[in-house]
Order: C-alpha cells, then sequence, then structure tokens
C-alpha cells in the first residue's frame, strides 16, 4: 500500500497535475479576494457561477466550453511541442492568421461537396500555417535568427496581409468582416450537435484531440521524437549523437506551424458567423496558446487539460456578466489564475521533494530501497 | 528641409518610447531575467501617470505636471514589475509565463481601475506639454529645428536615459554586478554579491522604464489613454535582440524601426505614394518585412545574456 | 438554435426571480455590445450607454453592459440568456453584429422589450425579422456629416479631409455625406480650389500611425479632418494639436476632447436610447418596425459650433432645408449603397483624392 | 570547524566532521568523489548553511550566512568549477564584489595597480583585459588566484586546483602556494592525487562518504595508507597491462589542417599527421588548447576540418556525417559529460541509446521500443556497476559525477566500433573509479580496439598508453613510447621547448 503511494507520488503525470491543481487552486483563492475587493454582493455567486462554468448552463454550456477548448488545445500545442524542442514559436498568432484566412478563402469561394468541402479547407489551412512557420524556422536553421523575433515580425505581416487579402478577395462591407464561408466548408458536426444542442461544438475537437495523442507518440514514442526531445534538452549532445540539428529545427517549425494553421482553419469553419474580423488587434485565440502550453507543463495530454481549464473559465467568467463583473473582471481573473500556474513548477518541484522523501522513509523502512 | 523635420519628429514619436522601453527590457534581460511583460507595464505606467495627470491637471504648470506623470509612470511601472520579479526570482517561476500573465492582467486592469475611479475606461487628457521652442537652441541651424522646436520634454528624456543606461551598465559597479548576474550568477555569488537583490533591481528597473515608456508612448499620439499601447512592448522586445542587447545599438535600432514605421503611415500625405495606388496594409507591413530581410543581411548574433531565463539556487555550481 | 434559446429561457424564468435582485449586479436595462467594441468609446456605445444611464438614475433602474466572448450568434445568444436570467427587461443592442443572433434573442423572449441600432435583425436566410417587442433604429448619418462638409466650406476651409476607421456602412454614409456637403457649398460658392483627400484607416484604434498619417496630412495642407472612427479620433486631435489644425468629431459631441474640434457631426443615440425607454416605461413602446431618424426627426445634428464664418442662422437655415428635403437636397446625398468607393462619387466642384 | 553536519535530500554529505586549519600550515584536504569536500568547503565558505556544528575563526565563533561573510572573515576560495564570468576580462572578475568606486562608478586604473603589483609579487602573469574565454585552464586558475589575493584573504581553498594543470604549472602552482604558507596565509588543499600532497601539504585530513576518518601528518604516512584511509580498501595504483598485440593501422590521419576562427593566421590544428592501430593505446598529450581538443572535433565529425584526409581502416571518412561515424566506427567519451556526453534530464535508459536510438535493436519503424531499451540499460547498469538510485528510470541529473561517467563509459564501450576516442575519461574522479576506467581501456585494447586517448594528465598518460604523442601549438612535436621518456620531458615537449619527433 505504501509502497503503492510511493509509485503514485513518484510518477511524473501526477506530481505535474497536482502541481497545477495547486497553483489553480491558489488562482482561485485570489481571484475571489479580487472579486470581493470589486463588487462584494456579486462575488460570491459570481465566482460559484464561474466555478460551475459550462455546466451552469446546462449542454451548451458545456458545448460551448469544449467549442472555445478546441483551438486552444491546439495552439498550445504548437507551442508546447515548439518548447519540448528547445524552441519558442511565439509566431503561432501569425500561423493561426494566415491559416485562418486559407480556410475562408478555400470554404467561401470554392465550391464542392459538403463531404470533402472542408477537408480541403482545412487542409489549406494547415500548410498557410506550416509556410509561415517555415519562415522563422528557415531563418533560424541556416542564418542564425533567433526565432522570437523573426515570429514576431511574421506575426504583423500576416495580421496586415490578411487584412488586405480578407478585404479584397471575401468581404462583408457592413460588417468590417470577412464574408460567410459556405455551408459545405463547415466542421461536420458528427452528433455533438445532438448531445450539446445550441452550441458550437464540432468535430474539431476530435481532430485537436487525437492532434495531441499523436503529438505525444510522435515526441515519446519515436526515435525523431527522440530526437527532437534531445535537441530540446542538450543542443550539444544532440550534435554529438549525430542528430541532425538544423532539419530538426525546420522540422518542428513546420509541424508547429501545421498545428497552428489546423487551430486557425478548424475555427474559422466552425460556425457561420465565426467570421474573420479585419483589425489591427490580433485574434484573440492563439494568445492563449503560452499560459495553456506552460500551464500544461508542455505536455500535450497535459495540454488538453489545461485547455479545457481556461475554455471553461472562459465560459464561467461569461456568466459572470450576470452578476455585476464587467468582461474587464473576467479577463483580470482569467489572468490571475495564468499568473499563479506560473508557480506550478515550484509546487511540482515541491510534490518531487516530498514524493522522494516519503519513498526514501518507506525504503528506510523496508530496506528495499537501494541508495546509492 | 520642413518635411525632413516633420518626418524627423513623427520619427521620435515611434522611435523614443521604443528605444526607453527596449532599454528597460534590457536591464531585465543583462541581470538574467526575461521580461516579455513589457507590453503589460507600459499599460500600467501609461494608466497611473494619466490618472495622475487627470486628476492634477490645471493645479500645477505643465511642464511640472509632466515631470511629476514621469515620476509617477517610473514609480507605478516599478510596482507592477515586482509581479514578475517576485515570481522569476523568488519563487523561480517559468518567466513566459509570468510575464504573458502581466500582459494579459494590464488591460483588463488598467480598463477596470480606470472606470471604477473616473466612471470612464478612457482617460482623456489635454496635451499641454509640447515645447514649441527653446530660446536661443532653436536658432541653431538645423539642429535648432530637429531637436529645439515642437518638442517633448521625454525625447530629451529618451535620449538621457540611453546615455544613463550606457553609463550605468558599462561604468558603474552596479552594471558591472548586473551583467555578471545575467552571464553566470554563480561568480557574483560566490563573491558575496546577492544575485536576487541585483536581479530585482534589474526587473524594476525594466519596470520603471516600461512604465514611462507608457507614458511616452501615449503622450503625442493620442489626447487619451484608453487601456492599450497596440502592442509596442512586444515591438520593443523585437528591438531589443535586434539591438543585440546592447544600448547603443538599441537605439539605432529603435530609430531604425522608428524610421520604417513613420514612413509607412505617413505615406498618404506624399503624393507620389498616393498616385501608386497601393493599400495601405501593404505599406504597414513593410516594416515588418524589411526588419526580416535586414536579419537575414545584416550581422547576427543569437548571444544573448547566457543566464537569461534561468532561475538562480544560492550556492548551486 | 433558437430552440435551444427557448430552453434557455424556460429555465431562465425560473431562475429570473432570484437572479433579478439588484445586488448581485444584473441590470433591468441592459445594453449588448460587440466583442470587439468598447464600452466608452467617446463615440456610438457611450452615446448609448449615457441613454441609459441617464434613464436608469432618474427611475431608479439598474443597468449593465454586457460583451459576448466573440462575435458568434452563439455566443451572442448566450451572452442573452446571461442578461435575461440576470434580470434584464428592456436590452439595447448596439452593434450590427447582433443582426442574426438579434432574430432569435428578440423570439425567444418576447417578454422582453428590445431596440437595435444600425441594423434590422434577419434569419438565417437572410429574411428580415420584426417582432412586436423591438424597434430596429437607424440614423441617416450622411445628413449630420452633410452639415459640416457644407459648413466647413462655408466657413473657409479649402482642404479638407475624411478619416474613416472602416469602410461599414456608418461610416460610409458618414464619408459620402460629407464630401457631398463639402460638393454643395464648393458648387454654391462657386470655387475651384477646394481639394478632399479621403481615407479608411483601416482601424478604429488610436495608435502612433494612425496619428502620423493625419499629423502628415496636415503637414501636407489639409487645413481639417473629419474623423469618423470613434476611439481613433484622439490620435487625430493629438496631430492637429501639434500641426495647427482642427477636426470634426462624429457621433456625439466630442468637443471636450480636444480644443481643435470645432464641431462634431453626431446622431443623437443618447436621446433615442432616452426616449426609448421613457416609451417603454410609459407603455407607449411602438415596435416590430424599423424608425429612421433624420434632419426631420432632429436625429442628426453638429454639436458645439465653433466657427468663424458660418453662424448659426445659416445653420438653423440649412438644417431647415435637410428636414424639408428643399430641391432634394436631402435626398440627393448619396449613402453607401449608391458607389463602391468615394472616388466614383460624381463632383463638379471638389477634388477627391482617395487613398486607399 | 566543529561537528559539521549538512544533509542533502537523501544524503548526508558531511556526517560530524570536525576540522582544524593551524595558521601557516597547509592542510589537505583527501577523499573519494562525493565524500563532501567540496561541500564542507562551501559551508565554510558560507555557500551552504550546515545542519549542525558551529566555525571558529582565530578562536572566536562565527556565523557565514554568505560568501560576503567568508570575505570579510579573510576566506577565499578557488572553486572546483572556476566561478568566472565568460565574456569578463580577467581584471573585471577579480574586482568583481570589491569594486573600486567613487560614488558608484567604477575606478578600474587604482584596481589595475594593485592587481599588478600583486601578480608581479606572486609570479602570476596573467593578460588583464583578455576575456576569459580566451584564456586557458591554467590562465583561468591564475586569475581565481589573483582573486582570491586581491581580497586579501588570509584562509586560502584550493578545490582540485591542480586537476586541469600540466605539471610544470603544478610545479609553478605548488611554489606559490608554499610562498603564501610562508607569509603566514593558511591554505586548504584538496586532491585526489596523493603525490601532490606528499609534496606539498604539512597535515592532511581524509574523509570518507561524508565521514570523517583521520587527520595525519603527510610526512608520516605512505600514498598506500592514504588511499587505503581514503577508499577503505587497498588500491591498485599502478595500472596492470600486458605488452600490446599491436595489429594493422586503424586510424590515419594525414596532413589535417583546421583553421582558427576568426582573421587569426595561425591555423589551430596545423599539418598533423599520426596512426593508431589496431590493440594499442595512443594518448595524445599537451596542455589545454594546444589543438588536440579540434582534432578530436574533426575525428568525431564536430568540427568541419580544412584540409587533409582521415581514414577509418582505410576508407576515407572526411566528409562523413557524424551520425555516420558515430555507427559501428568511433566511440567517443567526450571531454565535457555535462555538454556532450549526457543529457541530464533523461534517465540513464535514453541515455545508453543517445546514438543508437534509430537503430533496429531499439526502433521498429521509427517506434522507440521500450521493452528492448529498458533490458539493454539494465543489463548494462549490471556490466558496468553503475550505482543509481532508480535504476533505468533514475534522472542522470541526480547521479554523481563518477556515476555518470561510468555510464558514458558503458554506452561507450558497448558500441560497436573500430575506433574508441576517449577524452580526460577520469577527469575529477577518484582513485577507485580511475582505476575501474582504465581496466576498462585496456581491456578494450586487448580486444584489438583502436584507443586513441587525450588526457592533460600526465600520470595517466605514462601508465596507461603504449606510445605518446604530445601536441604543441597545433602540431604534433613528439611521437615516444612511455619507457623511453620521463614525465619531466613530456613536459618539455607539451611546452614546445624540446622540438623534435
Ligand atoms: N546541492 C546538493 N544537493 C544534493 N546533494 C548534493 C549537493 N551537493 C553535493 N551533494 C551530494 O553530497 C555529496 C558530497 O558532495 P561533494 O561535492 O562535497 O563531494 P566531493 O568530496 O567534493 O567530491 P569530488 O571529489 O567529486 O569533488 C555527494 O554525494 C553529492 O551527491
Ligand atoms: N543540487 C543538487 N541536487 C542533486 N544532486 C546534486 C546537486 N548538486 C550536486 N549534486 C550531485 O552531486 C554530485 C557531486 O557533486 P560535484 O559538484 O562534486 O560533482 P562531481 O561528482 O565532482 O563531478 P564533476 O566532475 O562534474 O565535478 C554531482 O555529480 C551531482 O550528481
Ligand atoms: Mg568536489
Ligand atoms: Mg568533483
Amino acid at each position: 500500500m505504501k509502497k503503492l503511494i510511493s509509485k503514485i507520488l513518484n510518477n511524473d503525470a501526477f506530481g505535474n497535475t497536482l502541481a497545477s491543481l495547486i497553483s489553480i487552486f491558489l488562482g482561485l483563492i485570489v481571484g475571489l479576494v479580487v472579486m470581493v475587493i470589486f463588487n462584494r454582493a456579486g462575488a460570491w455567486p459570481g465566482f460559484l457561477v464561474m466555478l460551475q462554468g459550462g455546466f451552469s448552463d446546462g449542454a451548451r454550456g458545456i458545448g460551448q466550453v469544449l467549442y472555445y477548448t478546441t483551438p486552444l488545445i491546439l495552439v498550445g500545442l504548437a507551442v508546447g511541442f515548439s518548447f519540448q524542442t528547445g524552441l519558442f514559436n511565439i509566431g503561432v498568432i501569425g500561423q493561426f492568421t494566415i491559416a485562418a484566412y486559407v480556410a475562408i478563402i478555400i470554404g467561401g469561394k470554392l465550391s464542392m461537396p459538403a463531404s470533402i468541402h472542408w477537408i480541403v479547407a482545412l487542409i489549406g489551412a494547415s500548410l498557410a500555417g506550416v509556410i509561415w512557420a517555415a519562415v522563422p524556422g528557415l531563418l533560424k536553421a541556416y542564418f542564425r535568427v533567433s526565432e522570437i523575433i523573426s515570429c514576431i515580425m511574421m506575426n504583423y505581416i500576416a495580421l496586415y496581409l490578411v487584412n488586405q487579402l480578407v478585404h479584397d478577395t471575401h468581404y462583408e462591407s457592413t460588417t468590417a468582416m470577412s464574408a460567410y464561408v459556405k455551408k459545405t466548408a463547415l466542421m461536420p458536426k458528427m452528433g455533438l450537435d445532438t448531445i450539446f444542442p445550441g452550441s458550437t461544438v464540432n468535430s474539431g475537437l476530435f481532430i485537436a484531440i487525437i492532434m495531441a495523442i499523436l503529438v505525444y507518440i510522435l515526441l515519446y514514442k519515436t526515435s525523431f521524437g527522440y530526437s527532437l526531445r534531445c535537441c530540446g534538452l542538450n543542443r550539444d549532445a544532440s550534435k554529438y549523437a549525430g542528430i541532425n540539428e538544423t532539419r530538426n529545427i525546420i522540422i518542428v517549425m513546420l509541424i508547429s506551424g501545421f498545428i497552428a494553421g489546423l487551430a486557425g482553419g478548424i475555427l474559422y469553419l466552425s460556425a457561420i458567423t465565426k467570421n474573420y474580423k479585419i483589425s489591427e488587434l490580433f485574434i484573440n485565440e492563439p494568445g492563449y496558446s503560452i499560459p495553456v502550453a506552460l500551464l500544461g507543463m508542455s505536455h500535450p495530454i497535459g495540454i488538453i487539460f489545461s485547455s479545457l481549464f481556461i475554455a471553461y473559465i472562459i465560459v464561467g467568467g461569461s456568466l459572470m456578466q450576470g452578476y455585476g463583473f464587467p468582461v474587464e473582471t473576467v479577463g483580470i481573473i482569467t489572468a490571475v489564475l495564468i499568473y499563479f500556474s506560473a508557480f506550478s513548477l515550484i509546487f511540482k518541484n515541491k510534490v518531487n521533494k516530498f514524493a522522494l522523501q516519503f519513498s526514501y522513509k518507506e525504503s528506510q523502512k523496508t530496506d528495499s530501497f537501494k541508495n546509492e | 528641409m520642413d518635411t525632413i523635420t516633420f518626418i524627423f519628429h513623427q520619427m521620435l514619436n515611434f522611435s523614443i518610447p521604443l528605444l526607453i522601453v527596449a532599454l528597460g527590457g534590457m536591464f531585465s534581460s543583462r541581470c538574467g531575467i526575461i521580461n516579455i511583460g513589457l507590453d503589460g507595464i507600459m499599460i500600467i505606467g501609461a494608466l497611473a501617470s494619466f490618472m495622475f495627470i487627470r486628476y492634477a491637471e490645471g493645479y500645477i504648470s505643465s511642464q511640472t505636471l509632466l515631470l511629476l506623470a514621469i515620476l509617477v509612470s517610473i514609480v507605478s511601472g516599478m510596482i507592477f514589475s515586482l509581479l514578475h520579479a517576485f515570481a522569476s526570482i523568488n519563487l523561480k517561476a517559468n518567466q513566459i509565463i509570468s510575464g504573458q500573465a502581466l500582459n494579459m492582467i494590464a488591460p483588463a486592469f488598467s480598463v477596470f481601475v480606470a472606470r471604477l475611479f473616473i466612471g470612464d475606461s478612457i482617460i482623456s487628457f489635454k496635451n499641454t506639454f509640447m515645447i514649441e521652442e527653446i530660446p536661443f537652441l532653436s536658432q541653431i541651424p538645423v539642429l535648432g529645428d530637429l531637436l529645439f522646436k515642437n518638442i517633448y520634454l521625454t525625447t530629451y528624456l529618451g535620449l538621457l536615459v540611453l546615455w544613463a543606461s550606457h553609463f550605468v551598465l558599462y561604468k558603474t559597479r552596479f552594471g558591472l554586478r548586473l551583467r555578471a548576474c545575467g552571464e553566470y550568477p554563480q561568480a557574483p555569488d560566490s563573491v558575496g554579491i546577492d544575485v536576487q537583490k541585483i536581479r530585482y533591481i534589474g526587473v524594476l528597473i525594466s519596470g520603471g522604464l516600461s512604465g514611462l515608456g507608457g507614458l511616452v508612448f501615449v503622450l503625442p499620439n493620442s489626447t487619451n489613454f484608453n487601456g492599450t499601447v497596440s502592442g509596442y512592448g512586444f515591438l520593443a522586445l523585437a528591438v531589443m535582440i535586434l539591438g543585440q542587447w546592447q544600448p547603443s545599438k538599441i537605439f539605432f535600432a529603435s530609430l531604425f524601426f522608428g524610421t520604417l514605421k513613420t514612413m509607412s503611415a505617413i505615406y498618404s500625405g506624399i503624393p507620389f505614394f498616393n498616385t501608386l495606388g497601393i493599400p495601405g496594409n501593404y505599406y504597414k507591413l513593410m516594416p515588418y518585412l524589411i526588419t526580416v530581410i535586414v536579419l537575414i543581411l545584416g550581422p547576427k548574433s543569437l548571444a544573448g545574456p547566457k543566464a537569461e531565463g534561468l532561475p538562480f539556487e544560492k550556492g548551486m555550481s | 438554435a433558437p430552440q435551444s434559446a427557448a430552453t434557455a429561457a424556460a429555465s431562465a424564468e425560473e431562475a429570473a426571480p432570484a437572479a433579478a435582485s439588484e445586488t448581485t449586479g444584473g441590470g433591468e436595462i441592459a445594453l449588448l455590445i460587440s466583442a470587439a467594441g468598447t464600452l466608452d468609446d467617446r463615440a456610438f456605445n457611450q452615446g448609448c450607454w449615457n441613454g441609459v444611464k441617464e434613464f436608469g438614475d432618474e427611475n431608479g433602474l439598474s443597468y449593465m453592459y454586457y460583451q459576448p466572448v466573440e462575435d458568434t450568434v452563439e455566443a451572442q445568444v448566450t451572452l442573452c440568456d446571461t442578461a435575461v436570467k440576470a434580470g434584464a427587461k428592456f436590452i439595447i443592442i448596439n452593434s450590427d453584429q447582433f443582426k442574426v443572433a438579434a432574430s432569435k434573442m428578440i423570439t425567444a423572449y418576447p417578454d422582453v422589450t428590445f431596440i437595435i441600432f444600425d441594423t434590422v435583425p434577419i434569419d438565417d436566410d437572410g429574411n428580415q425579422v420584426l417582432t412586436p417587442n423591438v424597434l430596429a433604429i437607424q440614423f441617416a448619418e450622411q445628413q449630420s456629416t452633410f452639415l459640416a462638409g457644407y459648413a466647413a466650406v462655408k466657413d473657409g476651409y479649402r482642404k479638407l479631409g475624411f478619416m474613416g476607421g472602416m469602410a461599414v456602412p456608418a461610416v460610409v454614409r458618414f464619408g459620402y455625406g460629407f464630401v457631398w456637403g463639402i460638393e454643395t457649398a464648393c458648387k454654391e460658392l462657386g470655387l475651384d480650389d477646394v481639394e478632399i483627400m479621403y481615407n479608411y484607416s483601416g482601424d478604429f484604434k488610436p495608435t502612433p500611425e494612425n496619428q502620423a498619417r493625419a499629423a502628415s496630412w496636415f503637414q501636407g495642407g489639409t487645413e481639417i479632418i473629419h474623423v469618423a472612427a470613434g476611439p481613433m479620433g484622439a490620435s487625430v486631435f493629438a496631430a492637429a494639436e501639434q500641426n495647427n489644425g482642427v477636426v470634426i468629431g462624429v457621433d456625439s459631441d466630442q468637443s471636450a476632447e480636444s480644443p481643435t474640434i470645432i464641431t462634431s457631426a453626431i446622431k443623437d443615440l443618447e436621446t433615442v436610447t432616452y426616449n426609448s425607454l421613457k416609451a417603454w416605461k410609459d407603455g407607449t413602446f411602438d415596435g416590430g418596425k424599423i424608425v429612421l431618424y433624420t434632419a426631420k426627426e432632429n436625429g442628426v445634428a453638429l454639436a458645439s459650433m465653433k466657427f468663424k464664418n458660418f453662424t448659426q442662422a445659416e445653420y438653423d437655415d440649412l438644417y431647415q432645408r435637410l428636414a424639408d428635403d428643399v430641391d432634394g437636397i436631402s435626398s440627393a446625398i448619396p449613402t453607401d449603397t449608391d458607389y463602391e468607393s468615394p472616388d466614383q462619387i460624381p463632383l463638379t466642384c471638389a477634388k477627391l483624392t482617395y487613398v486607399e | 570547524m566543529q561537528h559539521i553536519t549538512k544533509i542533502f535530500p537523501r544524503i548526508v554529505a558531511n556526517d560530524d566532521i570536525s576540522f582544524q586549519l593551524r595558521k601557516g600550515e597547509i592542510h589537505a584536504l583527501l577523499g573519494e568523489n562525493g565524500a563532501g569536500k567540496s561541500t564542507l568547503m562551501s559551508v565554510l565558505f558560507g555557500l551552504y548553511v550546515p545542519d549542525g556544528g558551529r566555525i571558529l575563526v582565530k578562536g572566536k565563533e562565527e556565523k557565514i550566512s554568505d560568501p560576503h561573510e567568508a570575505n570579510r572573515l579573510g576566506i577565499g576560495m578557488v572553486h572546483q568549477h572556476f566561478k568566472l564570468v565568460q565574456v569578463f576580462t580577467a581584471l573585471e572578475n577579480i574586482v568583481l564584489g570589491v569594486e573600486t568606486t567613487r560614488g558608484g562608478v567604477l575606478q578600474m586604473d587604482e584596481a589595475r595597480e594593485k592587481v599588478d603589483a600583486l601578480s608581479k609579487q606572486y609570479g602570476l602573469l596573467v593578460d588583464l583585459d583578455k576575456k576569459i574565454e580566451d584564456m586557458t585552464v591554467g590562465m583561468q586558475q591564475r586569475v581565481e588566484i589573483l582573486k582570491m589575493l586581491y581580497r586579501e584573504s588570509e584562509i586560502l581553498v584550493f578545490d582540485e586546483p591542480t586537476a586541469v594543470l600540466t605539471p610544470q604549472e603544478i610545479d609553478e602552482l605548488i611554489k606559490i602556494i608554499k610562498e603564501l604558507a610562508a607569509e603566514g596565509k593558511s591554505i586548504i588543499f584538496i586532491s585526489h592525487k596523493l603525490d601532490e600532497i606528499q609534496q606539498v601539504a604539512n597535515r592532511c585530513t581524509i574523509l570518507r562518504k561524508g565521514k570523517f576518518i583521520a587527520t595525519v601528518n603527510v610526512a608520516e604516512a605512505t600514498n598506500e595508507q592514504l588511499s587505503e584511509m581514503m577508499v577503505g580498501r587497498k588500491v591498485m595504483l599502478q595500472v596492470e597491462k600486458d605488452e600490446p598485440r599491436v595489429g594493422e593501422v586503424a586510424l590515419h590521419v594525414e596532413d589535417l589542417v583546421i583553421k582558427a576562427p576568426g582573421l587569426s593566421e595561425r591555423n589551430k590544428v596545423n599539418h598533423v599527421s599520426f596512426d593508431v592501430r589496431k590493440g594499442e593505446i595512443v594518448s595524445i598529450a599537451g596542455i589545454e588548447n594546444n589543438g588536440q581538443h579540434e582534432v578530436v572535433m574533426a575525428l568525431t565529425g564536430l568540427m568541419p576540418v580544412n584540409s587533409g584526409k582521415i581514414s577509418l581502416n582505410g576508407e576515407d571518412i572526411t566528409d562523413w556525417s557524424v551520425r555516420k561515424r558515430n555507427y559501428k566506427h568511433i566511440s567517443h567519451i567526450p571531454e565535457d559529460r555535462h555538454k556532450h556526453g549526457l543529457i541530464l534530464d533523461f534517465d540513464l535508459a535514453n541515455n545508453f541509446i543517445l546514438q543508437s536510438y534509430f537503430t533496429e535493436k531499439f526502433c521498429n519503424h521509427g517506434f522507440l521500443n521500450s521493452h528492448s531499451i529498458q533490458n539493454y540499460s539494465t543489463e548494462l547498469i549490471k556490466q558496468y556497476d553503475i550505482r543509481s538510485a532508480k535504476g533505468p528510470d533514475t534522472i542522470v541529473k541526480s547521479m554523481s559525477g563518477g556515476n555518470q561517467q561510468k555510464a558514458i563509459l558503458a554506452r561507450e564501450m558497448d558500441r560497436t566500433h573500430d575506433l574508441l576516442i576517449a577524452v580526460q575519461p577520469t577527469r575529477g574522479l577518484d582513485v577507485g573509479a580511475i582505476e575501474y576506467i582504465h581496466k576498462q581501456l585496456v581491456r578494450e585494447r586487448d580486444n584489438g580496439k583502436a584507443i586513441l586517448l587525450i588526457s592533460l594528465e600526465l600520470d595517466e598518460v605514462m601508465n596507461v598508453s603504449d606510445r605518446i604523442l604530445v601536441m604543441f601549438n597545433g602540431e604534433i612535436v613528439a611521437n615516444v613510447f612511455p619507457k623511453d621518456v620521463s614525465e619531466r620531458d613530456l613536459g618539455l615537449y607539451m611546452l614546445g621547448s624540446k622540438v623534435g619527433v
């Protein structure tokens, strides 16, 4: 029994989860304090609504949580994957944006049967993401340009380019947004609309989860993933091992861009009224990529849960408006939660330490633990 | 001549805040802490100083008011950056996520606070801060027009910050220690220098300068502050990298970028560009595209401060 | 989707009594604005909100504004449900982004009264939906800027500029009206040196880019700019202050924003909102239709005029002519549906440069 | 220091250790890897807070909470891993922490004068404006010593100062240390090398597994006694080996040239040619930074060559990728085990497959075969007696240096190869571990493999190799058999003063 506990405690996934939960818990407490300061009367009921998240709005609410989760998983994966291999793809925003455009154009301009239209649009979108990510990848691999700076630049280029292209090619001037995509290009619901009526959740969710599992397998179960993680953890050692880092940098960026592109495509093929808004501001969703990735410890499966959590808070937070908390409060609470999630690493270390001590004590008792 | 003066002054509107904030970012990087929360700190600096201006407006003369506002922006930026310092230095949290959290808190916080205190998320101010002419100096040919007419106190402040950054970093004891902490904290630690303290100060300086940058950014460009600095904190980060973490190069990088931004914004005032009929978005993306090209062609060193982003535990070898 | 809104409505009714209690902060009057908008935009949202506040405070009714997570129908409908659950009895929708969602809201909540500005609710197939509990309100923006353009030329300005945020219908109407006002005055005075710069900046945000663009216009000789871009106006005001230019504001009276604002071309959202609320309170709310506010209904105007030559008398006279459509003066003003871009407006007198 | 106890998670690094340093004496501290020497000194230097015990300086009890405090008490330390900022100049490193300033502004000239005087006085010649990254290790050490002297420390701690020096440099250092002691400074000298301790120290304290064993007068103890106290058993100090059975040429290097980076005229490796035959251990001796590093990099493919040819078993491999060389041809025990040799955040199992993760043995159709990886690791761990807490699942970072090195050794020995390149394979290891590694090298030789050993330690070179090449200034200046030369001679070759092949 004790051995079992020790085993669980020493399990990495358990440590990670517990650490994330602790930081979330602390974040929520601080969030509640913030709410009390702003609106004492509404704080508690508002807080409860936020905690209930999507559940307080029935099946539709849960569906909406899943819908918001979908792109978050993918953008989080894109960043987390790059983190694991030693890169920082801060260009997810640009890749997402350009992919969104391609999805909209293929979905809105071309005519195809429903069974393949969305697939074609999605492929186009991910390829666009790939191309956009290739630039920083190549610059880093061959010109030693920091991917952070080239990604920031590529983000702005994507922003203005897409603003112009949407305006020129598929524009609805009454709303300053992109025109509708065709119904055939919308992501199929695959029965999700009967489970969660009134929500926008769609098969993109499955794609996102499958991608997370694929990335997990790629990173941890394949030889290629092994070489990628080597590069991420120790550049020199991977060189020593004969791993082609230049090639890996490029491939990582391409895969990361592919995932980001998928996110952009799926989001803008989710609902007929989800259109690209021309604006000088970046799209919201990829902005969560960094927190989602880090809250999920850059682990593909962790990222599924961190996305769910953030989506849950987004929905719950929006419902808080009914309790006198304007959207800005929701923004503050989410940010506070994310700030605390930055601490999860410390909690992880604490958990690990505790686990070690626990098993050490146990081993001393049973003397089965071989200490050096 | 007039056009050049005009372009120069417009360029300052872009370059000076970028310069100040990038220098701020540099201080943080140089002590070993990545600060991607510059954008958020700018917002808080602007928020505090414009709240102050709003309340103090009319009671004191405008340049004094501006000086005090500058102080407020610096102090508020410092206070806000404490969140980042605490997370990354004391708690050894992930520095990127904590910085990003600042970026997410700031705009919402700004709108909320403004509404709480003045019932309005947008803080209007009367811009009485431009110095039309500095006696005598403005008579100097060429320079007089460029530097001593229609200019803001903050421009001089930016140049002062540039000089001071260089001086502090390379000529003072503190600068030596700061750089050591960013390169190899074990070294200063082993000679009894308090690495955590130095890093705190580094992050605080970055906070102070970013806060100031927020004020300087909004001042000539608007008549109110509405809770955003349009992502200039991220551009400042790029300028810092482009400037390879060195004050002088950061200066040139900010001038370079500011000039490109100016050109891309004012093309419509120049008849030639108008007749080309190229949509504005293409002009807007030009500075970024050119920067990418410069990155490919230009000299490059990826080498930031070596210990940047790595938490430091006392006594670790 | 409408079905689900209805189910939600049913559950909302059960929850309503508890949630509506004032203490938690929900509002009997709810203002819905778009995800991308800002409440205090110094323009149409703010005008609306001022009307809400004034009425709410006078009548002891609570009020609240709501923003969706994103501008999709589903998110907007959810938002409306949230507002109703929190006790909303009168909902003001101030965004054309809501036009599809609005049709679902008004049918899901027949007991709630709605007004919607700048657009008409449509269903999924694009057909107008006007239930008795809704009033769709539109303004003749082009008339207010017609006044502005006309007055500016009459006041002596010869080089004028128009800066719109984005080419959405309301902004386009502001722009075309301004151009036409200039053209009309130009013809009346027989001038040949009137020039117009015309641009949509592509966003509504006050940025150094927008400041620089406006500054470069002033620098290039433009004397007066009419800015129709909500919060972005601040950048143009700043540019004017630094380059001795003047500005014409938009939507609501912006004169407090900057001394350079010599007048604002307003559509009186504040009054219209207030009056609608009053009608609802008094039981005289007359819904199920579209109303257009023009000069005739006192829906548009110039506010806080600070002209040198153009007098109040001249203004009153012009306003009357507009209201009465003397010689078709108001029906001649082009609107967004007439031309695709401003350079297609047939001008015989003023010269227009369209900066893309 | 009295009854010092320091507990780390899972290990008692110092267990009730008492240690006394007399004024003007040189006191050696001896112990295996992980015996707790560095920890004890870190406690003295204020880097660690002890869990028990007290420290008395000049009879007065002191609480040393940080190095600053230690400095104030006149305690200085040359750390095992130098605490120098690579991009700073020597002078900047020396003054760091005790800068001369006026109103916060650095006054480097005053400091320079003082350092100049010191370096003249002790013959510690250093280019003060040179950056550390451009310096040899020996030079860096001089900077470290100057750093102590500049602080006017009275108690000087040298943590394994000789591990990286040539005999001549060691002589220099010992001279300096004795001089310092003669001046009345008290010195703690940590080393694994018994000869040095004999040479320099008055007394010696021996630690084993965190426990105090004894303090002896060096003059009264033999090397054998000392090493027995240190390890707890008898150790073979000499490598036992037979005459080599030399076969045909395995590695053939011809006219190898590697240019220095930048504009420098000098070649890092200047027309170097040599052979290594099957069944022999050839070592390259030389002072650090004379081109050995580059030769190894070129052989392993980690650095491009400018001209010349490298062939293995008659096949030209000059243009082969690292991967191709690794695969069934060359094994490489790298110089820096943390930088190149290991992925510290991976577990042992994953480190064992670093170069062969993609081979059929561990991988089918691109998927890792965790079962065979696990089995293989268990086998290696058993075979090479690698000690770790969780077996194949141990995160390498948490292992001791000696065991980390063993893991690398196991991996490289076990991989199919014709040539084994071992660079500094015993750096910083205790005698027990050194003995083991040397035995393995000889065994490998006896199996008919060609072995190239690069070492800075002369006794290792003399003991283990069958043939010795000496590199100086990018060239091979000597090709000799160990029985024909003395350590002194080698030292002279290494300094380039006795050129002739
Ligand atoms: N910071 C630390 N945390 C945990 N354990 C540590 C730490 N530092 C050292 N140890 C452990 O304490 C023991 C003593 O280490 P120490 O570095 O003092 O040995 P040493 O005698 O200096 O060895 P070497 O000859 O290899 O330098 C080792 O087993 C090591 O694993
Ligand atoms: N903070 C720490 N936590 C856990 N283990 C540590 C820590 N610091 C050191 N150690 C362990 O202590 C061992 C001994 O420490 P030490 O610094 O003396 O290294 P070493 O064994 O001499 O190897 P090297 O040749 O690298 O110096 C290290 O190899 C490491 O495994
Ligand atoms: Mg040691
Ligand atoms: Mg050691």
